[in-house]
């Protein structure tokens, strides 16, 4: 009888501590974000202090959304486009559009950049095997499109939950 | 048995124990109470009253307690 | 007699919350009419040769009134808020329950989105789901409607039974009641014209920016797979598919998606029309044709693309005129009655 | 699956049609498949570690019963306290490896760890100390362990207690059915109408920016939240139970009418202090390196040393409190708290008697009231430390409490509306709890009036139903206490 019970509580401890191993909840990381003249436009947040920051946009339209609640925003500020969606009265920034080589991403990456350097920036694991690489952090997700190896769009994205 | 009445009086004076029978059951004696008693116990006594021992039919009343006393005095 | 009272407080407590479930459900007859669109399809159903299902780019860009006027056609359109493709399914297999129409035209728009998340916030498709299913009548494409539907919060919160019970999804609007929820307590008016939402307004497009390109052009294998479903079932039943893009300007409409539906109309020899590519013909203007700069036709664009699409459905998918059957002739022309009454109202009100 | 989902309704209501339509001897087994069905919901994992904790309770207590019968007392003694050491060893070593690892991996503790852990150890300690004898069969024990309604959140029955009522046998009783079935619905109305509601403001007050006054506020609205959440789980289950014949012990009697300290931990989670008093305030207490000490202290300081088993034995106890809540520093505290305020008003009750000769006050109904507020006040600044990890912060916006600042109401996330139904919902709180410390049962009195008990019944379920704060749009609240 000892020995099945010490064999039964043997086997115990170590189901017990695979067990506590069970499921490891993820921690949040922080996605990708868009600095302009030092002002930080993150995908997903809200827009309104970056948008004062921005100061005034070269252009501005606006349409109401199919059916709903207020009016998704395009900003046109001479070398990207920032649009908003509206919430519960609030708008939050949807998408930014590079529009030029002007600007670059936190990494590095222009318009015109090599899909060499795109790769060593966001790794080979997000190229979609034909012409984008596609790269998700957090809420956000950062598109690179490329026509016959050069970089011509480049945009960030709000994964709206 | 007048040693564990001269002990338990000390603890609490206005409580009749000759009567009274629900000690616990009515809250007249709280756990503070119930240990500070097997300590006097323990000293007057010389006995070590257990912890499965601290059960309510134990300390209901002065002569459940005092036959708890005398059982464990004999073994 | 203990039971016999027993019985009397469970009825009594039955009929308290059917009346308060009445009382509690948005009823959408002065805003948001979108939400009443479906439910009103039932007292019309029966005799429409051609049925119309999509989003919002069907209900607002077609009248079925020009229609019968023009050809004497009649049909009848099921849209409804950013309708998807599987809810478009689900209404098109219900709708074959109550009658057999010539045509089913199906407005491709919906095929960009691929599930329930991918259209936008949880939240906002939540609440274009309810305004599709919630005055859809019992049946398993209802049933099947709602779980291909539900978004990954309404699985999670068992908004399943919301469905059935629809006072536990709105019991928080006891304290944001309004006059129109007591008026129309019981009973609903129609707001539609055989489904067409009429709005009068007029405000130009403006040039809008084009949207960034995408990564990825092809279409999700789940829409694919619907539009399959609702192929396979219009030819079981004898019905002619025929799919269109209506001629909002916004959203775009990407020439890769075009070529796809284009190669898959081929494949199948289903008649695809962009109507994008006939705005001349149709003879569209931009700065009086539109009510919120290009996205949808008001009522004068949407006569316009309802005459150049009824030839077109009358030559090439042999829809007959019915204009001389009189049953239908009267009850025609007192829907016409009515759409011309809100038209002139609509403009007093304007100017 | 959480109390307060429709699947869990769904699944009480079949099981209780089930439950009565069976032979009665088949309704310990019926409850031990459904414990299961209800625990594998929440993940299979979970089921291993109950399945693993039943099965070494069970070889536990046999070995110990078994050693204890053995030849002479000595040897019995020497091996039953090994194997006891032993077992316990294990479990609360597992307990605590959970919860470092839910402290510092954020790995979620499997459902209800702490309640059906505590209650096996019970088992176990009562089979050592013999004042029962271990269940020969194991599937009727693990009924015990994971009989589902106290398993989330308890309370912790004792074996002596719940174990014959579980493994008896029960008929279709009209009026026992009803009652459990009003409590619950009691439960549901301070779980979702208030806790659930209250529960917005509270996380944001729990914002950096609000300090001063809005910290005293904040403690006030988390008494409410934790009081509507604990005791409507635990009216959830202890309904759930007594429609199904088994009677668990109460958690919770009127914990904010108590006017000291010492009364207030005999109303709230009593079957956590009883199980903290039982297995570790008198073995402790009462336990040979305490007797040394007590006689060595009794020497140099006479007075002292009486005092000193009870109050090692005090922070003891409320050491093991707060580990059991978490081991991060706020817990301890929290623990730690607790038995230093019982220790002084246990030093001061000579005081307080001399302060109650001169003022003979003690029976006037306003000292009465007086006391029970300074009670609330004093437990409401103990609880906010769980609220905390970081227990600077915790007393830095403790200490600028007497700063004038404005407590932004409307900006909580709470319209006027929902403060209108969070003042009725208190004041009918307040009543039931008047009614029962005056009249006992508030179903007892309704049973005989039938007209009134429907006119209530359905009242409650309108409330719970359009101002409960469920479904799209809020955010499901789980039980506070479902984390540990």
């Amino acid at each position: 009888m000892k020995k099945i019970s010490l064999a039964a509580l043997a086997l115990w401890i170590i189901a017990c501590l695979w067990g506590c191993g069970a499921s490891d909840a993820p921690s949040k990381q922080d996605g990708f974000a868009f600095t302009y003249n030092a002002v930080q436009i993150t995908p997903g947040a809200q827009a309104e202090a970056a948008l004062e920051a921005l100061g005034k946009p070269k252009s501005y339209t606006e349409e109401p959304s199919c059916a709903f609640d207020g009016m998704d925003k395009t900003y046109y500020y001479g070398s990207f486009y920032l649009s908003t969606y509206p919430l519960e009265g609030k708008d939050y920034v949807l998408r930014i559009w590079l529009a030029d080589d002007s600007v670059a991403t936190a990494e590095g990456i222009r318009i015109g950049s090599g899909q060499g350097e795109v790769e060593k920036a966001y790794g080979a694991a997000c190229f979609n095997g034909s012409n984008a690489f596609v790269s998700t952090k957090g809420d956000t997700r950062l598109t690179v499109i490329l026509e016959d190896g050069a970089v011509t769009t480049i945009l960030y994205e709000a994964i709206v939950q | 048995m007048d040693k564990l009445m001269g002990i338990l009086l000390e603890l609490n004076p206005d409580i009749d124990y000759e009567k009274e029978t629900a000690l616990i059951d009515a809250g007249l004696l709280d756990s503070f109470d119930i240990v500070t008693l097997v300590s006097e116990i323990d000293d007057v006594f010389g006995v070590e009253i257990p912890a499965q021992a601290l059960t309510p039919e134990n300390f209901n009343s002065a002569k459940a307690l005092y036959g708890l006393i005398r059982r464990l005095q004999e073994c | 007699m203990k039971k016999v009272k027993f019985a009397v407080a469970l009825g009594a407590a039955f009929i308290v919350l059917i009346l308060l479930q009445m009382l509690l459900v948005p009823k959408y007859m002065l805003h948001s009419q979108e939400g009443a669109l479906i439910g009103e399809y039932y007292d019309n159903a029966g005799s429409n040769d051609v049925i119309f299902i999509g989003d919002c780019e069907v209900y607002e860009n077609f009248s079925p009134i020009t229609l019968w006027e023009k050809y004497g056609i009649t049909s009848y359109i099921r849209g409804s808020a950013q309708q998807t493709i599987w809810q478009s399914y689900y209404l098109l297999e219900e709708t074959l329950r109550y009658e057999t129409p010539k045509v089913v035209v199906f407005n491709v728009l919906s095929m960009k989105y691929d599930t329930p998340e991918s259209t936008g916030s949880q939240s906002r498709r939540e609440a274009y789901n309810r305004m599709t299913l919630d005055t859809m009548r019992w049946s398993s494409s209802k049933w099947n409607a709602i779980r291909a539907s539900m978004t990954q919060e309404e699985k999670e919160k068992e908004a399943l039974l919301t469905y059935i019970f629809p006072i536990l999804r709105y019991h928080d609007r006891w304290s944001r009641l309004t006059r129109e929820d007591l008026t129309y307590w019981f009973g609903r008016d129609t707001v539609s014209h055989n489904g067409y939402l009429m709005q009068a307004g007029i405000k130009p497009f403006q040039a809008a920016f084009q949207e960034p390109p995408l990564a990825d052009y092809s279409f999700g294998e789940n829409s694919w797979n619907y539009l399959e479903k609702m192929r396979c079932l219009c030819e079981k039943r004898g019905v002619q598919l025929v799919l269109i893009k209506a001629p909002s300007l916004s959203p775009v409409w990407w020439e890769q998606w075009d070529a796809q539906i284009e190669e898959y109309a081929k494949q199948h020899n289903l008649l695809y029309i962009n109507m994008l590519d006939h705005q001349r013909e149709i003879g569209l203007d931009w700065t009086t044709d539109t009510y919120d700069a290009g996205l949808h036709l008001n009522v004068y664009g949407a006569e316009k693309a309802s005459a150049w699409l009824g030839k077109l459905l009358a030559d090439k998918c042999h829809v007959p005129d019915r204009r001389d059957d009189e049953t239908l002739a009267a009850a025609w022309s007192e829907k016409a009655a009515r759409y011309y009454e809100q038209k002139r109202r609509l403009e007093n009100e304007k100017n | 699956m959480s109390f307060i989902s429709y699947s869990f309704l769904l699944f009480a209501a079949i099981l209780l049609v089930i439950y009565y339509s069976i032979p009665a001897r088949g309704q310990w087994l019926l409850l031990l498949g459904a414990s299961y069905c209800f625990y594998a919901q929440s993940g299979i994992e979970n089921l291993v570690f109950i399945l693993l904790t039943t099965a070494s309770t069970y070889i536990a207590a046999r070995l110990i019963y078994r050693a204890q019968a053995a030849c002479d007392r000595k040897t019995a003694k020497r091996r039953s306290r090994i194997w006891l050491w032993l077992c316990l060893g294990i479990h609360f070593g597992l307990l605590a490896l959970c919860k470092v690892r839910f402290t510092f991996q954020n790995v979620l503790l499997p459902m209800g760890i702490s309640f059906y852990m505590f209650q096996s150890m019970g088992y176990v300690l009562d089979v050592y100390r013999g004042s029962i004898h271990p269940e020969r069969n194991p599937f009727k024990l693990a009924l015990f362990v994971s009989y589902f309604p106290q398993l989330v959140q308890g309370p912790i029955s004792k074996y002596q207690e719940l174990a014959p009522q579980l493994l008896g046998q029960r008929c279709y009783n009209g009026k026992q059915v009803s009652f459990g079935l009003q409590r619950m619905l009691w439960g549901y109305f301070k779980k979702l109408v208030i806790a659930d509601r209250i529960a917005v403001a509270v996380l944001a007050l729990k914002g950096p920016e609000h300090t001063g006054l809005a910290f005293l506020v904040l403690s006030c609205f988390y008494a409410i939240q934790i009081y509507g959440d604990f005791t409507g789980g635990i009216d959830i289950a202890i309904g759930l139970s007594e429609a199904l014949g088994i009677t668990l012990p109460e958690n919770f009697v009127r914990p904010f009418f108590s006017k000291n300290i010492a009364e207030y931990w005999r109303r709230w989670h009593i079957t956590l202090g009883r199980w903290m008093k039982e297995y570790v305030f008198y073995s402790v207490s009462v336990s040979a390196p305490m007797r040394r000490l007590s006689k060595s202290a009794r020497k140099k300081w006479p007075k002292f040393g009486k005092r000193l088993p009870v109050y090692a034995a005090t922070f003891a106890t409320w050491f093991c409190t707060g580990i059991w809540h978490g081991i991060t520093p706020n817990f301890l505290l929290w623990g730690m708290l607790n038995g230093l305020v019982i220790v002084i008003s246990e030093e001061l009750t000579p005081l307080y008697q001399k302060f109650h000769s001169r003022f003979p006050w003690k029976s006037k109904p306003w000292y009465g009231a007086l006391e029970m507020l300074r009670m609330f006040l004093l437990m409401n600044l103990i609880r906010i430390v769980d609220l905390f990890p970081n227990v600077g912060e915790c007393f830095r916006r403790l200490g600028t409490v007497f700063t004038p600042a404005s407590v932004p109401f409307l900006e909580l996330g709470l319209g006027v509306v929902d403060y209108g139904i969070l003042i009725c919902g208190c004041a009918v709180m307040l009543c039931v709890s008047i009614l029962q410390e005056k009249k006992g049962s508030v179903r007892q009195l309704l049973w005989q009036r039938a007209g009134l008990r429907y006119a209530v019944v359905l009242g409650l379920l309108l409330a719970v139903l359009l101002m409960g704060s469920y479904g799209i749009g809020y955010d499901a609240g789980n039980f506070i206490y479902n984390q540990f």
